[in-house]
């Protein structure tokens, strides 16, 4: 899933979770990373994370979408899990369900809260440039994301990129992101212009309440 | 896969937490050189270069195997160094909120792709100052980068999981020693014949790291390749529309020259 | 006469749940016309456009361009089709103006040779062989356009699809474009449809024009003659009329009649002379 | 009369060799004047801007602004200047458009309730308020470009700076946001710069207009009434007259004469009447 369809709903999402207070939320999610990362018991993560699953059913955010997210990680455990030697099912499961309740719970979170209310939120123990640098990041995202959406369209349209010549296409799909990079880095020439005319103090660059 | 991520749960917490502190102060020193060189123009392009790698990643790959490009190397070569160890935790903070997991391993992975970024920045200028091939210089840096931020990653893993048997419950007897074993192995956990030893033990759970090796070689080599001429094309091309981008490296080289045509 | 596209009435729900329904008429383009669609800023001309490139797949209703329904065969169609979106500047991919024009005759499996050949010709054809060696970036906007226009012409398409080509070009510009786009699809007799929201330029190059009002209804269709005077439709289309219409409509309410209805200059003046 | 920006002649060369020379005559905005740059698009303007801005520095020639070059002193004269350029969307910075507006209040050493307070000012003004909680990349085109325009006039400058601020937007868009202009700097008294490559529009904001030549000159300069009827030099600067001028010279050609040079369809009926 795109980081814009993830943002559209945590936006303009209007579920009982949307409603719920960042910090109390951020709370949880703390509470579960910390039980999820030193209980050893995996009958104890296994009802976490079946816990963490009811609130996905009953949330009213799209579930199987979630779901599907929250599994990305699950591809480097299996990684690390293929690599031990004589593996039994509970340290396993142990690993899996660690990873599964982490992840999904910041599926839950990311769906639920736009990354504006999130970044406030942790802009009390981020240093100054660093909240600059991600709300800057997250403008940016949104920007370039159009110019990448209209380069793939093209790319599409005009014939599109084959693997049965995979140099030509490699060489095309290098083209294509350099081009990308270049736009992208006079995007943040532009930006940074904006914010020099707009009397940017490198000091505050967002209210924060 | 050019990139591994750790996943959560499987490092202990004291590496873990390593990797927080270490990224915590190199950031704390870097603030201060920034404000002291007024450096405060990048910051808008570290946020682009952040954007970027997170955005590339959605580029499809017509490969057999789904890969994402990560453009780590690239993001050193045009950030700098330094500066681009922000680009990078800030991508892989923002990756954790979009749940492709890792929180924990935060400061670990920036410092593994920081080092790599860095790593492929000197090596690209040192090659391209030397051969003044823009596409060879720039495979070469970020294959040679990738070879080293992948054994990085293995000699944390290994670090973090060569007592991967405290970790499991189902030894939760026998956790005394195994705490006793711990202590051992740190303080010796080169020991070959250690690990010899431990792996004569079959019936023991016991994180394989040579076969963690291989798997990560299989998947890494496609990744490397295709990752290193991608960078290769990207910086090519950069270089006949944008040069003024690359704008450091030429300098260097025009000094080079001159200083050759002097002698 | 061939219907090149059919589209009936259709709907199409964004992913934020933004409703475009585009019913009311058909909306037909058969061989060799050249069909303007007119419509504000967010009216869904581009969705339309989208749908007919088969980018997009509507929710309801059905869409076919040479017969087939292009989001699910595009691959059929796609070499008979050329297209210029709006924003140029990201369309235009290869370093060199040259490269650029070639990318799709290559990715149609020309070799390089006849590929660079195709290439060449267009350029020629369009005047601007001397730009062929200069960097993508470094081109006005005007001649961005051009490049665009010929790497969507290089393969000869059936159908030219343009989604406001005009937007950002000064007014000499635009009606050097509008001469260039005439006089190709003159020479090879191809079918257009051209997204705008410039009422002064429709009836310049437009044979059937067709409305999109801001609340996304497709309903008017007619020549521009026709349609420019309706200015109660336009009104409601939150469309202005173009200065000359407006002119003489402003002159009959003052009590003057004329003939003819002129939609350009010349013809105004020949209509004032009486 | 107090003159804010005062340029002779100069001269830029951008990295790529490209030199800009814009001299000819001089460019001067006196307090309260409403100035228009038209030009064809590559002709310079933004250019010029940049250089009012203190983005560039010329390599011959001074600029002065406000009486101070702009490019070292930018800090003595930023708070009296608010400026949309051209691509808006690089420019709305805060996540949301309260604390976009809210920006540079703050950034100027407003408390943060002084901010809102002023922020919720304009956007009232602006008959906006109801987006103020929206996000940024929400908002359509027209909005953007309200939403900047509220940004850049929250300090209330004494110069407004505006660098194509139509293009894109449908003719009825464009409308809006002249009157929203006009009205807004009639309120605060403010002196404007806009540039643009539409002859159309110009005679409806500018009192002073000066025109770039596609070969990056400066030189005519005058009210639009008299620059517009200039057809000789409007050929030479590569620009089209207005549909109503090119009507009216038309109509002399042919042997009509009118006592007045009209700019606008009211204007052209009342000659016309005649
Ligand atoms: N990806 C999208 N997600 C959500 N809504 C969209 C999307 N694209 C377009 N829309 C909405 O659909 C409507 C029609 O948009 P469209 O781009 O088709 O209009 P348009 O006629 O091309 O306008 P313009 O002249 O600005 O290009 C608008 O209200 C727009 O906000
Ligand atoms: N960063 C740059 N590097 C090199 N050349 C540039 C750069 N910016 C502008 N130019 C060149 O300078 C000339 C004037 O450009 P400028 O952007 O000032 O024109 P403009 O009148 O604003 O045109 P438009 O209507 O397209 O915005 C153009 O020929 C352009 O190619
Ligand atoms: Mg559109
Ligand atoms: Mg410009």
């Amino acid at each position: 899933m795109k980081i814009a369809d993830l943002d559209y709903y945590a936006t303009f999402g209007n579920t009982f979770l949307h409603k719920v207070p960042v910090k109390l939320k951020l709370f949880d999610i703390a509470i579960i990373l910390i039980s999820a990362l030193f209980i050893k018991n995996i009958y104890t993560l296994g009802v976490i994370y079946a816990f963490l699953l009811l609130i996905l059913m009953f949330s009213g955010i799209p579930r199987l979408k979630t779901f599907k997210i929250s599994l990305y990680p699950l591809i480097f455990a299996s990684l690390f899990l293929f690599s031990v030697n004589n593996l039994t099912l509970p340290t396993a499961l142990n690993l899996i369900f660690k990873v599964l309740c982490i992840s999904t719970s910041f599926a839950i979170l990311i769906l639920t809260t736009s990354y504006i209310q999130i970044f406030k939120a942790m802009s009390g123990f981020l240093p100054d440039i660093m909240v600059n640098i991600l709300f800057n990041t997250y403008r940016s995202l949104f920007i370039i994301n159009n110019t990448l959406d209209n380069l793939l369209t093209t790319v599409r349209l005009r014939g599109g990129v084959s693997i049965f010549r995979p140099v030509y296409s490699l060489k095309t799909i290098g083209n294509l992101v350099g081009f990308f990079v270049i736009k992208s880095i006079e995007t943040s020439e532009k930006m940074y212009e904006g914010l020099k005319l707009r009397g940017y103090s490198d000091k505050v660059f967002c209210s924060r309440d | 896969m050019s990139h591994i991520h750790i996943p959560d749960g499987i490092l202990p917490l004291w590496l873990w937490v390593l990797g927080y502190i270490l990224i915590g102060i190199f950031f704390i020193i870097e603030a201060f050189y920034i404000k002291k060189s007024q450096k405060q123009a990048k910051f808008s392009l570290i946020s682009i270069m952040a954007a970027l790698m997170l955005l590339t990643m959605s580029i499809p790959i017509p490969f057999p195997v789904p890969y994402h490009i990560n453009l780590s190397v690239l993001t050193g070569i045009i950030l700098g160094p330094t500066l681009a160890f922000f680009a990078i935790f800030t991508s892989n903070l923002l990756l954790v909120f979009i749940a492709h997991g890792g929180i924990t391993v935060i400061g670990l992975n920036t410092l593994v792709i920081g080092i790599e970024a860095s790593l492929g920045y000197y090596a690209f200028k040192f090659l391209y100052k030397k051969t003044d091939k823009i596409f060879f210089s720039a495979f070469t840096a970020t294959f040679f980068a990738l070879i080293i931020s992948t054994f990085l990653t293995i000699g944390i893993v290994y670090a973090g999981t060569h007592n991967f048997s405290t970790f499991s419950n189902s030894h939760c007897s026998s956790k005394g020693v195994h705490q006793e074993k711990l202590s051992v192995h740190n303080e010796k956990h080169l020991d070959n014949e250690q690990i010899e030893q431990q792996k004569h033990n079959k019936t023991e759970e016991k994180f394989n790291i040579k076969r963690f090796l291989s798997l990560m070689f299989i998947f890494g080599l496609i990744g490397w390749i295709l990752e290193s001429s991608l960078t290769g094309f990207i910086v090519s091309y950069i270089k006949r529309v944008k040069p003024d981008i690359l704008h450091k490296f030429e300098k260097e080289k025009d000094i080079e020259k001159i200083k050759n045509e002097n002698s | 006469m061939e219907k090149i596209i059919e589209i009936s009435c259709f709907e199409h729900v964004y992913p934020d749940k933004t409703k475009i329904e585009l019913c009311g008429i058909e909306f037909i383009v058969c061989k060799g016309e050249k069909v303007a669609l007119l419509g504000p800023s967010g009216g869904g001309k581009t969705t339309l456009i989208k749908h007919v490139l088969g980018l997009l797949t509507p929710s309801h209703g059905e869409i076919r361009v040479f017969g087939v329904d292009p989001y699910k065969e595009y691959n059929k169609i796609k070499k008979r089709i050329g297209v210029v979106l709006q924003n140029v500047d990201e369309q235009l991919i290869g370093p060199t103006v040259l490269e650029d024009v070639m990318f799709s005759p290559l990715n149609y499996g020309h070799s390089q040779e006849e590929s660079k050949e195709m290439a060449l010709k267009i350029l020629e054809q369009f005047g601007i062989s001397d730009l062929k060696d200069k960097i993508i970036h470094y081109l006005s906007g005007g001649e961005k356009r051009k490049v665009a226009l010929a790497g969507a012409l290089v393969l000869h398409p059936e159908l030219l699809v343009l989604d406001e080509p005009f937007s950002g070009l000064d007014i000499r510009s635009e009606k050097e474009f509008i001469n260039l786009i005439n006089q190709i699809c003159e020479e090879m007799r191809i079918s257009v449809v051209i997204s705008t929201h410039n009422v002064e330029l429709v009836s310049e190059f437009a044979d059937t024009m067709y409305l999109i009002s801001s609340k996304n209804r497709l309903s008017t269709k007619g020549s521009p003659r026709e349609v420019l005077y309706m200015d109660e439709e336009l009104k409601n289309y939150s469309l202005e009329e173009p200065t000359i219409v407006k002119l003489f409509h402003s002159l009959k309410n003052e009590g003057f009649s004329f003939e003819t209805n002129p939609i350009n200059v010349e013809e105004a003046v020949e209509a004032l002379k009486k």
